[in-house]
């Protein structure tokens, strides 16, 4: 097995986490009510610590004095490789929540299938983890029935949103040279397999919230190699500034 | 009721506060000790929200995850102090949307403190260091004030708040040990904030008004000039073992006094802050204000949603 | 003279154009219409030329390899000593026009001085820019008025800008220690005797717009020590972001 | 007027385009050449607008001052090309607010390689070595086209443009002599941005419409192949010199025709991105509706205030 491989897995799980705990961040004291805001720095801090036991992972896996924050806070923009649905904007509370919805959904799936990774370390992380995402997944699911079938500007709201981020959905089901590794040597998650059952929970829940499913076949992707949408350098400008400014410090 | 039975309940209900009795929403209470508690204990959960936003102002760029999530639960804790505030006034008949709109109108204040910027790392130290060490000397003895439902939030409160300025107090020393340049903005940060928290304590004594009435009903226990004076106490040591100097020529230790002197606090600046023009009053506002309106849809969509499961609910039942 | 007041004298003028310049920056591109977003990067392309001239200057006196680059890209939120009133962000076209507009006016009648600078240096700077900037105060001013006298709607806007922005005024009229230094030498303007001028000159366009002269006596200050707002930082982080990921590079 | 009239006017009109004559906004015209500038002047103009935005996310950003004001003045220059090719599109009687809500409402097409995020730095050298370049030779002919005002702009384009790309080409070399990170970033940019140039000159001619009619009226000298194999002939050396790799392993130089040979273009991408599902399709219409929206207080303020100052000349002047 490649140790890169490996690392490199890692890396492709743990920058979701890491960029969505940082667009929730973004919001914290400013949601539409005391209990969304909590609820959401509730997500973002589960988010943030899965993705430190990711890191401190990959650093010992790394070696030269790897360490999480280094893995977190010094890469360039290209070697970043999260999709990129997480990174889309907090445009309004429909976007972030169906932003999250939609991740919500796949990052549960995906959980259940690493638990029975052939990794102990990867195994235990998702064992821990998958308990929170599935309180993540009722409430934002909660909030996409709510808000699909609240009142009519709601839904507007919700529709908009849900045709906007649809494109990004399909790339959670591709997957990078580590990741065929990966899944070859029995320690990653054929997330291809996660695809149908994906589309027919979301849908389901779509519907419930009586929103409309969208048509469109025109996906985007990138993220997985590195390649973002415009908003992700004004991310790290923001997630990198102290790290950059003041490197070898420990804070 | 007449003149004397209202008099009656007065004093059974000052004999109550007295024997160190809790009073409950559901009791008997004058007016005026509903009001006060209602403009006190909104103030204070005013404050735990618009304190959210300096300290919020640092998540997205903490030097390291680790110090993320400590950021971000400790201003998710603020949060939680907010609500069951909140929760506490609204015991005394007053909804949580009043309480919003008597800050979102300046009719509500909150503590003066969160109108100062945070501008370096080394703020989000000296907030958890001072302004909640300030706090706590403020608010331990609130855990025994008369009001039950304030008395419980503030025991949570105060528990909290304690282990905030611990994490402050590690944040500065972290700095004060590293290198010349954190060293450097740990003395900045402290030079900066700690005027202001002295002024968290309020205006002397000789013109703080309230204070004989909050002292019967145990919402105070000392002058703003001894909780002051303790706050220095307890926090010159403190500085001196990381190595930081407070701002104050005339700050030394008087040995009869066994206690600090310190240096005039410019009262010009506080009473600027107070009435709204500090660095950071308009900012806060408009945060809160601006997060309240865009946020109108969403809680006008939940109650939508609640009624209508609501009347899908009894038209099965039928 | 100190050196050290000279080289600070300088960057507490050329921060200032500096950090307006970036502003001015972000809007390239999104302006009202093609004319307004011309004529705002021509202010910008002009504020950054200043700046180049100024921070040349200073890097010469500073020696110790600094250059233009490392002057403007390198140093620490606190010190820089821009104003704050013009860090302040693009909340909408009627900010934008009023924080120039503040900062035109007073620009122009500290040019005007700094052309009688002892430091030919500063003196020729001070010549060159100060055609530029009588430019940009026609524009801004027309624009005041325009708005100011145009319908309710931009009225309401333009009163709540200059309300909002007149506290960050006053600070324009303060000196720091090394200013004191340098107008004793006969090298630095004594921006205090500008104040009368500029309010009467202000005052003028905001009455010729219809607008009222705010009446609030409390301002803020502190830029000048280093002291900014809260969005400072989210311009440094975006500003500095090459040059501190990248260090030590030719571009 | 009668067929035959017409028919005679059209043929004089060919014969003066034919020799080489320049056709003025006056000057009688088919419908359907004035159709087909219309259409081409605009799509031009919208491109220049919307080329802004890729390009402008980078001002803030830029690694130098020098840099800076160089990509500064050119997103200027793109205003201004963008300025006087609408300028010279209303001398055809549209007017620029019929012309921007055909570009708002997504019934004008712009240059679908502005629907590629700017990633890096490195992306700004591409685009003005790569993308400027490929404009240019799209753009050179039309400095001899038959519409005067079009010829007319495009003269002063194509200088300017020449400029961009030559300053997009010098970025290019710097970081490619630079650090090997710098050298990397250079390397990625052509990756990205190599494919979607040679897709600037459009389908291929099999494929291409109005060809014939385009040539006729000089709106076209060459095919859409032909140009796309001069920028290939063109490029490549210039890679090469600054020791950056082509991303196409089928590129290999032919003796025969003394010109390069390239792979085949993923015409299926180009689809995609026309139709309006690129990359940044949404972002860069999104980015011009709402700077329009945005701005519509503004421009009825100054409207508004021009009524105002002729009003008040003309009772001035009684």
């Amino acid at each position: 097995m490649e140790k890169k491989d490996l690392y490199n897995y890692i890396l492709g799980i743990a920058d979701n986490p890491l960029i969505l705990g940082q667009r929730l961040g973004e919001l914290c004291g400013h949601g539409p009510s005391l209990e969304t805001d909590i609820a959401c720095t509730n997500i973002a801090l589960d988010l943030f610590g899965q993705t430190r036991s990711y890191f401190q992972y990959a650093a010992k896996i790394k070696g030269e004095n790897a360490t999480e924050d280094s893995i977190a806070f010094l890469r360039t923009e290209r070697e970043y490789t999260n999709v990129l649905l997480v990174e889309q904007p907090n445009t309004d509370f429909a976007f972030t929540i169906t932003r999250q919805f939609l991740f919500d959904v796949y990052h549960y799936l995906f959980l259940e299938q690493l638990q029975k990774s052939k990794d102990v370390n990867l195994s235990a992380i998702a064992h821990k983890a998958i308990k929170e995402v599935s309180y993540h997944q009722r409430f934002s699911s909660d909030w996409i029935k709510r808000l699909g079938d609240g009142t009519d500007e709601s839904k507007k709201r919700m529709q908009n949103a849900v045709n906007d981020l649809w494109r990004y959905t399909d790339e959670l089901f591709h997957t990078t040279e580590s990741d065929e590794a990966m899944i070859a040597e029995g320690i990653g998650v054929d997330v291809k397999k996660l695809k149908n059952i994906y589309y027919s929970r979301i849908n389901k829940i779509l519907e419930d919230a009586r929103l409309e499913i969208p048509e469109s076949k025109w996906f985007q992707k990138g993220g997985k190699h590195g390649l973002h949408t415009e908003y992700m350098g004004y991310i790290l400008s923001e997630m990198q500034y102290m790290q950059r400014t003041y490197p070898n410090m420990t804070w | 009721m007449s003149e004397d039975q209202i008099k009656n309940l007065e004093a059974q209900f000052e004999a109550r506060i007295a024997r160190d009795e809790k009073i409950e929403p559901k009791d008997w209470m004058p007016e005026k000790y509903r009001q006060t508690h209602i403009r006190q204990i909104s103030q204070h959960a005013h404050s735990e929200i618009v304190g959210m936003l300096p300290e919020g102002n640092w998540i997205t760029r903490a030097p390291s995850l680790r110090r993320k999530v400590a950021l971000l639960a400790k201003v998710q804790d603020e949060a939680g102090h907010g609500l069951y505030l909140y929760s506490a006034c609204e015991t005394l008949g007053v909804s949580r949307e009043e309480l919003y709109d008597q800050l979102h109108t300046g009719k509500a204040k909150y503590s003066s403190i969160f109108n100062y910027p945070t501008i370096t790392w080394a703020d989000i130290g000296a907030i958890g260091w001072l302004v909640d060490g300030a706090a706590i000397i403020n608010q331990v003895p609130l855990c025994n004030t008369s009001f039950g439902p304030y008395a419980r939030a503030m025991i949570r409160v105060c528990k909290e708040e304690s282990f905030h300025q611990r994490q402050g107090y590690e944040i500065m020393m972290t700095l004060a040990n590293g290198t010349p340049e954190q060293k450097e903005m740990a003395q900045d940060a402290l030079n900066r904030w700690w005027w202001p928290s002295l002024m968290m304590f309020g205006p002397t004594d000789a013109e703080s008004v309230h204070t004989a009435q909050s002292m019967k009903w145990k919402l105070k226990r000392k002058t703003n000039d001894e909780l002051r004076q303790q706050f220095v106490d307890q926090t010159v040591p403190q500085a001196e073992l990381i190595g930081l100097t407070i701002p104050d020529d005339d700050l030394k230790w008087n040995d009869k006094r066994k206690s600090y002197d310190f240096g005039p606090i410019d009262w010009d600046e506080f009473w600027q802050v107070v009435k709204g023009h500090g660095p950071m009053n308009k900012e806060r506002m408009n945060a809160r204000v601006s997060a309240w309106e865009n946020g109108e849809w969403v809680r006008d969509a939940a109650v939508a949603y609640a009624d209508k499961q609501k009347e899908y609910k009894s038209k099965q039942a039928v």
